[in-house]
């Protein structure tokens, strides 16, 4: 069994409501050293083989076909 | 009876509950903003539905750090009587007023339907006009409505008789643990409840079995 | 990655702006010099197709756009009509189709969040929304994939914001492949004291910014509506916009507040084009000129050029002139809303719009030109041919019962349930009749008896085979949809789909659609007060079929005399209205045709509109007498889908009579004009009476009751099994 | 400046009805070798700080009221 944590963030440039949210209410909470939030997902996979390629490219087809909307978003892939 | 209704920015069904307050009490209720660090002397205290802060991070959870939630949860320390109407239990959740959370629906997708609910604690401030295991109608509008909780909170809520509605088997809409839809603190004096009574209040609304929570909570309009 | 104002104007950068040689030799006339590269920006966006309609103004002023209750017609962000007691209706349909292609959930959840923006934007609180979608066949790869996506963006938007959606439509044809069509409409309720204008007035007053940040969002988006789609459609992705309901939401709250306080002189939402075209067109209605500072405007993004700021198509955002010395109660109201507020220039008396940014007039041009000398076209066109009529002799004779399970079970006939369930139909506590009607109907808040209703309609079928014909349906059915429920249908907007102009056979449909429609609202008295037009939707020289969705307002002065579709009570008369003797004869461009025979042949059914307003004016009298328990009119699938929508939503049956000549033409044919009405069986002589009197056809087709429809002496259909038929294609075409 | 990387997951034994759901789309779209999938959240911060002690009592503090549910929620702060 191969563990990989998927992390898919927003692309630069893209507006990211929660994020701005966020830092709004974390200076509301009197976190002044506050400067941006940009909110992301993270995916923690558990995939049944041992093959690492395989399941590389395995999670790279996740990534693009269901995980993450490559129209706005980034995708990092990390095998643990 | 005398009541308040708690406004935060991205809440968008305060009208609806100023509206059902207003034609059962047959006064209207007194709005306080977020930024408010005191309610003003109400028996009853309702957080509406809507969006608070577009729900973003988690639902509820930035409205849940306002100053005026501060406030409900000491009148709710008091006794007062406090209301939290879908969004609103969310806010009640994330400020540690009732146990549990509300997670996604189950179906990933928003819901607007009405569903059946059955009268699980009658002997409640907010239940006592419905007959015991009554099952009335009543609408949803959630995209987060999925009750969970751990085993241990769970068995404690279901044996103090916390759980009030529960969805009519084959019309839970959202995968809720027990088909929850609504709790009340050990209290009794702050319900959370995900359907919306308030909009099935009145003959334009097709229905009145929301009425009588209201009812319950603030004595039979004369 | 940043834009300097220096860029060099060449012959490709022109093409890129979409600008043709003459138009840009036009601009060169106009100024006496070449443009900076920002003015080429401003250009770009205010003679593109979105912004100017160079291709469709000549038509569009032939539509009747007045009436006695219009207040506002088109011309400004949305249409008012006046429905008494001092109160209006403000409403507009606008297209965001080739976003929605792009990027579903965002495409469409802009596109909501721009309807509303134009909606309250007039000091309107919006009350009622719907959205007309039409998707590739369900089979195509994509299809599922956008009608996900688009839904849940509409409700995304919707719901968060805070309107209930009451209506709308969904189409599948194979035609929309490769660019379905989102088009989403809005109405909002105002004093008619109170109605706000982009016209700005007065001289050296501050021109206020107000709302989200801006970001490079959608720079160039304007652009890439107006251009057809080709295969490097991937390349244009970045432009793509997220929306914020929340931040719109606040917006809402504070413009509402903003506007009590009498500080707003003029205000115009930023949508395509943003500042460029919010600026420009306050500035030249109030035949002022207007002077921009943009490092006053609030950014997002770093390092920001003024083209990129002026082409932002950054949502939520508002530009307004103020009475100085309200200046800082409206500043003080959108803070507490936590929005930004800035003052980003000022309003002159030289008709000029100039920009200014850091330190540099980057921009200087006529205000007024800008907008009145876009290039006008009067395109070329030919007459769409005329189709040959459908024989219904040579058609295989069919079950009635099968037949009419198959149509349930179909993607066009189908119960949109799975959509409209995750919409908000019920917020604000009015909701009277929500999706699955004839018409989405609101009560208006703290009035005790007034309602309006709502509908979307258009046929695209119908417009392929016949534009003119089609367009005349499309109003007729949204007025009838309005009729239905005893609503007297007031006025409409449209939103005109097609697909390159720059084609004279689709530019003969636009025509043709436009004559239509027209001809349909002048003789229905229900003009059109506001519209939007979206050409070039075509995908590698692929058009959609002509689609001219009309979405109407109708008034019913007192809900408790009001229809709905469902046979409400067992051994009622079932009455059917405007009909001729055989019931129905007209199969051709069928529902029935296509899904039972899979042909598409023959004429769209015409529309006689003296009738269809004769029928209607009839059918909307006896509601209102309280003589009719039930109404709904009959469209897609004929009388006998009809028939099965009023069992389902009664959940009960009828018993249908054996209809005079052949079955399939009277249960299946598309005939225009025609009700199915439900009455007391006591008060069915008077009925008929009535009808002879008016001169109308009414005849007696049957009793409600039972379990099981029964169509004539086809085999009797338990309701279940009609609702399971009904209820089933979504969910599973969606594999729920 | 000081950025940062937070992450919320949800912890053991709590539904998840969203990875519950992506793992059921993953498998009908082929994806045979899919065991499990958790989907949580990641927040870029850039915070107004060169003290790297203050950020992380900061961070810590955020992830405590606001960030992270603690009741059904962990989260684990990595500055970058
Ligand atoms: N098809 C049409 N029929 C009638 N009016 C139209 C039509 N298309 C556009 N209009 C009117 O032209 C004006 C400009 O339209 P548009 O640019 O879409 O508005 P906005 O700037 O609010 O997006 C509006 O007042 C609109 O109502
Ligand atoms: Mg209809």
């Amino acid at each position: 069994m191969i563990k990989a944590r998927v992390i898919v963030t927003l692309k630069n440039g893209v507006l990211d409501p929660q994020g701005k949210a966020i830092e709004g209410a974390l200076g509301g909470l009197g976190f002044s050293s506050i400067g941006s939030v940009r909110q992301g997902k993270v995916f923690d996979v558990e995939l049944d083989t041992a093959d690492r390629a395989q399941a590389e490219a395995a999670l790279e087809g996740m990534c693009e076909r269901l995980l993450a909307n490559t129209v706005i978003e980034d995708y990092s892939i990390a095998i643990t | 009876m005398k009541s308040a209704v708690i406004q935060l920015p991205g809440l968008n069904r305060d009208r609806d509950m100023i509206a059902a307050l207003t034609k059962v009490s047959g006064r209207s209720p007194v709005t306080v903003w977020q930024t408010e660090t005191e309610i003003p002397d109400v028996d009853l205290i309702v957080l509406p539905g809507g969006f608070s802060y577009g729900d973003y991070l988690r639902c509820g959870a930035i409205a849940a750090r306002m100053p005026v939630m501060k406030a409900v949860a000491e009148k709710a320390a008091k006794g007062v009587m406090v209301i939290g109407v879908c969004n609103g239990f969310q806010i009640l959740l994330e400020s540690g007023l009732l146990p549990g959370a509300l997670m996604r629906n189950a179906s990933l997708k928003f819901v607007c339907r009405e569903v059946k609910l059955q009268v699980a604690n009658a002997n409640t401030a907010f239940t006592r006009s419905y007959a015991p295991g009554q099952i009335i109608r009543c609408p949803v509008a959630h995209h987060d409505g999925n009750y969970f909780t751990d085993s241990k909170t769970l068995e404690r809520i279901e044996g103090e008789g916390q759980v009030v509605f529960r969805y009519v088997e084959g019309t839970n809409p959202n995968g809720s643990i027990n088909d929850i839809a609504a709790i009340v603190n050990r209290g009794g004096n702050v319900l959370g409840i995900m359907p919306h009574p308030e909009n099935l209040i009145e003959s334009a609304h097709g229905g009145t079995d929301g009425r009588l929570l209201f009812e319950s909570v603030l004595g039979k309009a004369a | 990655m940043t834009i300097p104002n220096t860029i060099r104007i060449t012959e490709e950068l022109v093409a890129a702006h979409g600008l043709k040689p003459d138009e840009y030799q036009r601009i060169l006339d106009l100024i006496g010099r070449e443009p900076t590269f920002t003015e080429l920006g401003i250009f770009s966006a205010m003679w593109n197709e979105h912004c100017s309609y160079k291709s469709s103004k000549k038509w569009l002023r032939t539509l009747p756009t007045s009436g006695p209750r219009v207040i506002q017609g088109p011309g400004e962000n949305a249409g008012v009509v006046d429905i008494g007691d001092g109160q209006a209706v403000v409403f507009k349909m606008e297209s965001h189709n080739h976003p929605s292609y792009i990027e579903p959930y965002q495409g469409a959840a802009t596109g909501v969040g721009g309807i509303l923006r134009d909606v309250f934007t007039m000091g309107a609180r919006p009350i009622a929304a719907m959205n007309a979608l039409r998707f590739g066949a369900p089979e195509h790869e994509k299809t599922r994939h956008l009608v996900a996506g688009v839904v849940a963006g509409i409700g995304g938007y919707g719901n968060s914001f805070g309107v209930p959606t009451v209506g709308g439509e969904v189409n599948f044809d194979a035609r929309y492949n490769g660019n379905c069509l989102v088009n989403a409409f809005a109405a909002g309720l105002a004093r008619t004291d109170a109605i706000f204008y982009s016209k700005a007035e007065g001289v050296g007053l501050p021109v206020v910014y107000l709302g989200a940040k801006t970001g490079r969002d959608g720079v160039g988006g304007a652009t890439m509506a107006s251009a057809e789609f080709d295969a490097d459609i991937d390349e244009k992705r970045p432009t793509v916009q997220v929306g914020d309901p929340f931040t719109e939401k606040c917006l809402l709250e504070a413009c509402l507040e903003l506007m009590e306080t009498g500080a707003v002189i003029a205000i115009q939402d930023m949508g395509a084009a943003g500042l460029t075209c919010s600026a420009v067109e306050m500035g030249a209605k109030g035949n002022l000129g207007i002077e921009l500072d943009l490092d006053k405007v609030p950014v997002r993004e770093e390092r920001m050029t003024a083209y990129e700021m002026m082409l932002s198509e950054s949502q939520e955002r508002m530009l307004m002139v103020l009475r100085p010395e309200k200046e800082h109660q409206a500043e003080a109201i959108f803070r507490k809303w936590g929005l930004d507020f800035a003052i980003v220039g000022k309003t002159t008396d030289d008709r000029r719009f100039r920009v200014l940014h850091q330190g540099e007039e980057v921009a200087n041009l006529p205000i007024r030109e800008l907008g009145d000398e876009a290039p006008e076209y009067d395109r070329p066109w030919v007459a769409p041919e005329t189709r040959p009529a459908l024989d219904p002799a040579g058609l295989p004779p069919t079950d009635i019962a099968d037949a009419l399970l198959k149509l349930l079970d179909s993607p066009d006939l189908s119960s949109r349930r799975w959509v409209w369930e995750q919409y908000d139909t019920l917020i604000l506590g009015n909701s009277l009749q929500i999706p699955g009607g004839d018409a989405g109907v609101v009560r208006v808040e703290d009035h005790p008896t007034k309602a309006l209703a709502f509908s979307s309609d258009v046929t695209p079928r119908y417009c392929e085979a016949d534009p003119y014909e089609g367009g005349k349906q499309a109003v007729a059915e949204c007025w009838r949809n309005l009729t239905a429920t005893g609503a007297e249908p007031l006025a409409a907007t449209d939103n005109l789909n097609f697909g390159n102009p720059e084609r004279p056979d689709i530019m003969g449909q636009f025509v043709r659609a436009i004559e239509g429609v027209g001809e349909a609202c002048r003789v229905l008295g229900f003009p059109i007060v506001s519209g939007n037009v979206s050409l070039y939707n075509e995908t590698l020289g692929e058009p959609i079929p002509p689609t001219p969705t009309i979405a109407g307002v109708g008034l019913i002065p007192d809900w408790s005399y009001m229809a709905r579709i469902a046979f409400p009570e067992e051994g009622q008369a079932v009455l059917l209205a405007g009909a001729p003797e055989n019931w129905g004869e007209h199969l051709g461009q069928s529902a029935y045709l296509r899904e039972v025979h899979g042909k598409a042949e023959g004429t769209s059914p015409p529309v006689d509109l003296a009738h269809e307003k004769r029928v209607g004016d009839f059918v909307r009298g006896l509601i209102r007498a309280g003589k009719v328990t039930a109404a709904h009119d009959c469209s897609d699938g004929g009388l006998a889908v009809a028939l099965a929508e009023m069992s389902v939503a009664g959940g009960m049956g009828a018993h249908i009579d054996s209809p005079p000549g052949n079955p399939s033409t009277a249960f299946f044919g598309e005939d225009q004009g025609r009700y199915v009405l439900t009455c007391k069986v006591d008060d069915v002589d008077e009925l008929l009476d009535a009808a002879r009197a008016a001169d109308l056809s009414l005849f007696t087709i049957g009793t409600t009751g039972g379990s099981e429809l029964k169509l004539g002496d086809a085999r009797a259909i338990s309701v279940t099994e009609i609702e399971e038929a009904h209820e089933g294609w979504f969910p599973h075409f969606m594999q729920d």
